[in-house]
């Protein structure tokens, strides 16, 4: 398998929250401002990229009756990695981010990328996965919490755009997040389907 | 005979009069007391915004059946129905394009995207409210007062309740609140109307009696029972009555047919739980008007209130041996060692970071500039943490303290105060709060701040403006402003009983 | 005024020939006589082609315990034997007979009145399975079964049902006016056939003032009670008219005699006066011929098996060339037919000719969940949910009562979104039915 | 007595472990196809969440905080959440089988969800008594158990209705989701 394929499959294709709907809770939760979002993206990347070379290079020693929890475990000590590192170095992410860090742990992708790719394949194919997981889950935290962002609280980076229009401040709020997700998944399948459509057409 | 052509349909062959336009119009036709009643106490803006609402709930359902190719249903009436309901929960006031973003969301988003007439789960012009009433907390919650010629707002009866409590909210009389003459949105105020309209509806059984009887009688009683126990805190059912969205949801809003239970047992349950809920809401809750919150609830209750099927039990699962549980542990000792390096690595900036937050906090409350060395922490008799900002010759230059209220709309505020040796006030800094964004959350603002500045415990009246003090709350967030005011009074006691009374003595 | 407890609907009754005296309608050239004209199995033939028919002649014995004979309605030869369209709506095998003019009745048939109480219960009996007496409201069940109840049942009710609901049909209502003392007769003779102590009620429906007149000048003194009842549709009903005269509710799964009452038509009694008092078997009978597409409307008598085309031409032809809808029945529950050459058969209690139903207005909307079609099921039914049922899985429409329903069309009446409910509950049945079947199959 | 009440009313309805705090959605989208599964599914949780709150209570009092290793917490935790999820499910095949029946399917979906760790976690940041803390778990138990059964009754009555393509399952429960926690704003403030 080519390099290159491995790694946008992760960023379009097989975007883990838009096709794959994995991981929804942090996504939810977290993308109220852009800067959380990203924090958040990058955070699990972090997590992402050392889960999955640790259990590609230890994948043939576990026995395969107990590999979930040794991933769960191994996946837990990165995120407690991430997390005293974000709590030393930027309390503000850490207070804005808060309960979803230690979260991460069960976190569906991270999970589902180990068991699923990285126990069997080899080191540089897994790392190019986590890499492009990594970054398809960051783009699509960052475009829900753009919109989130632009009209909950019409502001991007904390920089208010919007003057005096008052924003739809149920956007920064819990049914405003299910409800954009919602929406930007929908329109997801409409474009896969048309271009699948499209596809089959032109065969 | 041979010529004509015979179809074979089912039967039967005759069928009633009845058909969706029929009712949906007589609907409408019962909600014009409503409408007029409206545009006789708020002016030719309610006319204007019913016709806003209206129009757009029918061109968006016009531009779903193009879009989707569905043959075109947008003149049923049943948009119009949504439309004209949504409008009368508006206040006269609303700006257009907030009144067209709700019926899009009702009509689009609650009602065609759960796949059209029939099928959609919620109450599209409820939902549309709630919606409005989240996203505007400031443009919803000002009701403009009826015959008002400029537009003058005031607080609903229920917002009056709920703010200032009951001995405001007696002043109005209860006929004034019957027949409509008090703040409200459009179909709220007058009950009167509401009723005569729903006479009709009765008459050709269009709604179930059901659901109105047991909703406004599950609200009374419960209303009743603590109006009874405590007369001087909760208003009386007859209060409740008149006043808020009590009548214009039993009788338009819980009686859609789509999105209520279809048996009579369904209907009954649904109506008490509307009317529990209405009353838990109204008395307890944070928004004055519980109507619509209850039967958006019941409204997802429908669907299991409809059916009670058995509980069809799991399938079987497997078991794993004793051998894994050894090799996990040993996983477990492994990553605790990696942890245990990091931690030693971390936990040094760790501590430095907490520092740095409370020494940003202090920097901003104080208005002249110190460095790190000048902060000294000493601690009072039960424990508490002063921060004193020391001169260069030792001499006290300013203290900070943490004081909280529990006041909050939303709950707890905790809020940074910092004094000058004299007892006045420089400013504050709230910590943290969970007050509602765009309402509460102004207390951060300076202009809320600004009032306290060089204030001292004694010479300023800790109050705000409504309860005859000298802070001027921030609107439609009275209790919040209330709760900053006894934050900031709370922490000049604990700092004047720890400094200056020592010093007295 | 009496009516049933739960349920009902008030169609527009449009009884437009209620004032017009019933007429005997000439014997037609051709006449086609299915073999099934009741419920239960297809009576067996017995003549062969081109014999030589009587008027009266058993031509088909009744072929088991549930099953009725069928007699010709006139004297002549027969022409063919073969499948024929049926009102029913499938293909039935008919036997053409070309009647030769002469109406000569076979012997020992049509003889003057004799006094029924002289003759013992078997040989009424055997008369009245004879001359292949069916229940003539609609259903077709035959009578002679239903006199003869299990033993263990107790019969303390008879009821004579005039109550005739469905809309346009006067057939019963003429009867009652016309042959009041015959049809008494056939009511005293059913009565015979019970424990004396018997409590005989006849149900007449307000919109018929007239026979109710009429009727209590008559059958007060012979003791029977006539019961004034609320026109309300499907007071016709067996259940139904149990529970609008004596309150007992026959619950699902129960028939009539399970509460002790027995129910026959108006047109049954005298079916089986003339079958016991003059061993005449049944060979006519009177129906409605109404609709705004037939140029005059009429009650006839006519003799099983003439088509319906005879009795267009008789009753002056088709009235307006947008006619689309020919009814077998009532406009609730009858059936529309295919094509005209379809024969009256013992069952047939009225033809209707409707002008073109607006077929806009029979398309499908979705459902508003009103609850009005729960309202108005007279046997305490979820017809919305039935029908949801049928359409997604098909077997659990028995688990809500999927067989207590008569088909009766109130619920689909009354739909607002005119959804065809009564369409997928019989779709589900015949689902139903298959499926047993497909299992019964597999269990030999 | 009303600290209970408090924080069964607020973990119940206001702070629901859905609509408010976000925590168990991929169960709570996955699983709620069908209102027995549905069900099963939000007993399940009720049971481990109760029982692994109260272990890693325990296990935070008397060996995290004396021995100063906090940081181990997240690890501990699921661990402790794994074993306790296979605990149970031997357990509950020797008790009740028939109980076992209804669950046992959902034991393994349970490891990987985000409320039963959210929630022990919560109730060591806010500090609760070990009663209130257990209480606690269980009324967001309840309240996971309220919220995906409402939420299945509604995804079962829409799963033949005409809904657009593009917007069928995942999307259209979302947008259920947000109205449903829409609905359930109007208890904010409830307590005080």
């Amino acid at each position: 398998m080519n390099a290159w394929k491995e790694f946008n499959k992760g960023i379009i294709k097989e975007n883990p929250v838009l096709v794959a709907l994995l991981g929804l809770c942090p996504v939810l939760a977290v993308t109220t401002t852009v800067i959380n979002g990203l924090g958040m993206g990058l955070a699990t990347t972090f997590v992402l990229l050392g889960s999955n070379i640790v259990i590609s290079v230890m994948g043939k020693f576990i026995p395969s009756k107990v590999r979930i929890p040794c991933y769960i475990v191994i996946i837990a000590s990165f995120v407690t990695i991430v997390d005293l590192l974000i709590q030393a170095f930027s309390p503000a992410l850490n207070k804005s981010l808060g309960i979803f860090i230690p979260l991460i742990v069960v976190n569906c992708i991270i999970l589902g990328r180990a068991e699923a790719f990285a126990s069997r394949n080899k080191l540089w194919h897994s790392i190019l996965d986590a890499l492009g997981m990594g970054i398809g889950f960051t783009l699509a935290l960052f475009l829900l919490s753009a919109i989130r962002e632009i009209l909950g609280s019409g502001a991007i980076f904390n920089i208010a755009i919007t003057g005096n229009i008052s924003p739809i401040l149920i956007f920064v709020l819990p049914p405003g997040a299910f409800a954009a997700l919602g929406f930007i998944i929908a329109i997801v399948i409409y474009f896969t389907k048309k271009s699948a459509e499209k596809n089959k057409g032109a065969k | 005979m041979e010529n004509t052509k015979l179809i074979v349909s089912y039967p039967p062959y005759t069928k009633s009069k009845d058909s969706i336009e029929k009712v949906m119009y007589t609907v409408v036709f019962a909600l014009l007391p409503a409408v007029v009643a409206a545009v006789y106490f708020f002016g030719l803006r309610a006319l204007a915004l019913i016709f806003v609402c209206s129009i757009s709930a029918i061109g968006f359902e016009y531009l779903i059946n193009v879009f989707r190719k569905q043959e075109i249903a947008c003149f049923d009436g049943s948009a119009l129905v949504t439309g004209i309901l949504l409008a009368l929960n508006l206040p006269s006031n609303l700006p257009y394009w907030m009144a067209v973003l709700g019926s899009f969301v009702a009509i689009v988003v609650v009602k065609q995207l759960f796949g059209g007439l029939g099928f959609n789960v919620f109450n599209p012009a409820l939902a549309a409210r709630v919606f409005l009433l989240i996203s505007f907390p400031v443009a919803m919650t000002i009701w403009p007062i009826p015959f008002s010629v400029d537009m003058q707002t005031a607080a609903s009866p229920l917002g009056i309740l709920k703010t200032e409590g009951l001995k405001a909210a007696n002043s109005i009389t209860l006929w004034q609140a019957f027949i409509g003459n008090v703040g409200g949105s459009l179909g709220e105020t007058s009950a009167l109307a509401l009723l005569l309209g729903s006479v009709i509806l009765f008459w050709k059984k269009y709604i179930t009696w059901i659901i109105p009887v047991s909703f406004v009688g599950a609200t009374l009683a419960f209303t009743g029972i603590f109006h009874y126990m405590e007369p001087l805190k909760y208003a009386s059912p007859a209060f409740h009555f008149t006043c808020g969205g009590l009548l214009l949801g039993a009788l338009f809003m819980a009686t859609d047919m789509v999105t209520t239970p279809v048996s009579k047992r369904g209907q009954l349950i649904f109506g008490l739980g509307c009317g529990l809920l209405t009353g838990i809401i109204r008395l307890f809750g944070g928004y004055p008007e519980g109507v619509s919150f209850a039967i958006l609830i019941m409204n997802a209750f429908v669907p299991l209130l409809d059916k009670w099927d058995n509980y069809s039990n799991g399938k079987k699962w497997r078991l794993t041996k004793m051998r894994s549980v050894i090799v996990l542990t040993c996983i477990g000792f492994f990553s605790a060692f990696l942890l245990y390096m990091t931690d030693n690595i971390t936990k040094e900036p760790i501590k430095k970071a907490i520092e740095r937050v409370k020494v940003e906090a202090l920097r901003q409350i104080f208005p002249f500039e110190f460095s790190d060395k000048d902060i000294n922490i000493a601690f009072d008799k039960n424990g508490k943490e002063f921060f004193e900002i020391k001169n260069k010759d030792n001499s006290l230059r300013g203290i900070a303290v943490e004081t909280s209220s529990d006041k909050g709309y939303g709950g707890e505020i905790t809020i940074l105060v910092a004094v000058s040796p004299d007892g006045k006030v420089f400013n504050y800094n709230v910590l943290s709060h969970k007050e509602t964004p765009g309402l509460g959350n102004k207390i951060e603002n300076e202009a809320f701040k600004k009032q306290f500045n060089g204030k001292t415990l004694d010479g300023f009246n800790w109050k705000v403006k409504k309860d005859d003090g000298f802070v001027d709350e921030l609107t439609a967030a009275t209790i919040s402003s209330r709760a900053a005011t006894d934050a900031v009074k709370k922490g000049l006691e604990v700092i004047s009983n720890k400094y200056f009374v020592e010093n007295k003595k | 005024m009496k009516t049933f407890k739960c349920g009902g609907i008030h169609p527009d009754e449009n009884k437009f020939t209620r004032h017009l005296s019933i007429e005997t309608m000439p014997m037609p050239k051709l006449l086609a006589v299915p073999l099934i004209q009741h419920i239960g199995k297809p009576a067996a033939l017995i003549v062969k082609l081109g014999e030589q028919v009587k008027k009266g002649q058993c031509i088909a014995n009744a072929d088991g315990f549930i099953s009725a004979s069928i007699h010709s309605p006139t004297s002549g030869k027969i022409k063919k034997i073969e499948n024929h369209p049926h009102s029913g709506g499938k293909f039935v095998k008919t036997v053409f007979i070309e009647s030769d003019g002469r109406e000569e009745w076979a012997e020992g048939l049509n003889t003057d009145e004799i006094d029924f109480k002289k003759l013992s219960l078997e040989e009424k009996l055997k008369r009245i399975k004879d001359a292949g007496i069916v229940g003539m409201g609609g259903a077709g069940f035959p009578t002679h079964v239903k006199l003869s109840p299990p033993k263990d049942k107790k019969i303390d009710t008879l009821i004579l049902n005039g109550a005739e609901c469905e809309p346009y049909l006067t057939a019963d209502h003429r009867l009652m006016l016309e042959k009041t003392d015959e049809i008494l007769k056939g009511l005293s003779i059913i009565a015979s056939f019970f424990p004396d102590g018997l409590k005989i009620y006849i149900g007449i429906e307000n919109n018929k003032p007239d026979a109710i007149k009429l009727m209590n000048e008559k059958a007060s003194p012979l003791g029977f009670e006539v019961v004034v009842l609320k026109p309300l549709y499907p007071q016709g009903g067996e259940k139904q008219l149990i529970n609008a005269i004596t309150k007992r509710t026959v619950g699902n799964g129960q028939l009539p005699f399970d509460v002790g009452c027995m129910v026959n038509n108006v047109a049954t009694a005298y079916a089986v006066y003339e079958a016991v008092c003059k061993n005449k078997p049944l060979i006519e009978r009177v129906l409605t011929v109404s609709g705004m597409a037939i140029k005059n409307k009429k009650n006839i008598k006519a003799p099983i098996g003439t088509m319906f085309s005879d009795i267009v031409d008789y009753c002056g032809g088709i009235a307006s060339r947008t006619m689309n809808l020919l009814i077998s029945g009532g406009p609730m529950m009858g059936k529309a037919q295919y094509s005209f050459d379809v024969p009256v058969i013992k069952t047939t209690s009225g033809i209707l000719f409707i002008d073109e139903i607006k077929l806009a207005e029979k398309k499908e909307r979705p459902c508003l969940r009103c609850g009005r079609c729960e309202e108005a099921c007279s046997v305490n039914l979820k017809p919305w949910l039935l029908s949801n049922l049928a359409q997604k899985d098909v077997e659990r429409t028995l688990e809500y009562g999927l067989n207590q329903c008569m088909e009766c069309g109130s619920c689909a009446f009354v739909c607002p979104s005119k959804r065809d409910l009564v369409h997928w509950i019989k779709y589900a049945k015949v689902m139903n039915a298959n499926i047993k079947a497909i299992g019964a199959t597999e269990r030999q | 007595m009303k600290e209970v009440l408090l924080v069964m009313v607020s973990a119940i309805f206001i702070n629901n472990v859905i609509f408010a705090r976000f925590l168990g959605i991929c169960p709570y989208m996955g699983v709620s196809k069908r209102i027995s599964t549905a069900s099963g599914m939000g007993m399940a949780v009720t049971f481990v969440m109760t029982f692994a709150t109260a272990i890693t209570f325990i296990l935070n009092k008397f060996v995290l905080i004396p021995f100063h290793i906090e940081y181990l917490q997240t690890i501990m935790f699921i661990l402790v959440i794994a074993s306790l999820v296979q605990i149970v499910e031997i357990a509950l095949k020797k008790i009740s089988p028939a109980l076992y029946q209804a669950l046992g399917i959902f034991l393994p979906l349970i490891t990987t969800n985000c409320a039963i760790l959210g929630v022990a976690i919560l109730s060591i940041q806010n500090e609760y008594s070990f009663f209130i803390s257990v209480l606690f778990a269980f009324c967001s138990g309840l309240g996971f158990c309220l919220a995906i059964i409402i939420f299945s009754g509604i995804r079962e009555r829409i799963e033949d209705a005409d809904i657009p393509e593009c917007f069928k399952n995942i999307p259209i429960a979302l947008i259920t989701a947000g109205i449903l926690a829409m609905a359930f704003m109007g208890f904010s403030g409830l307590v005080k």
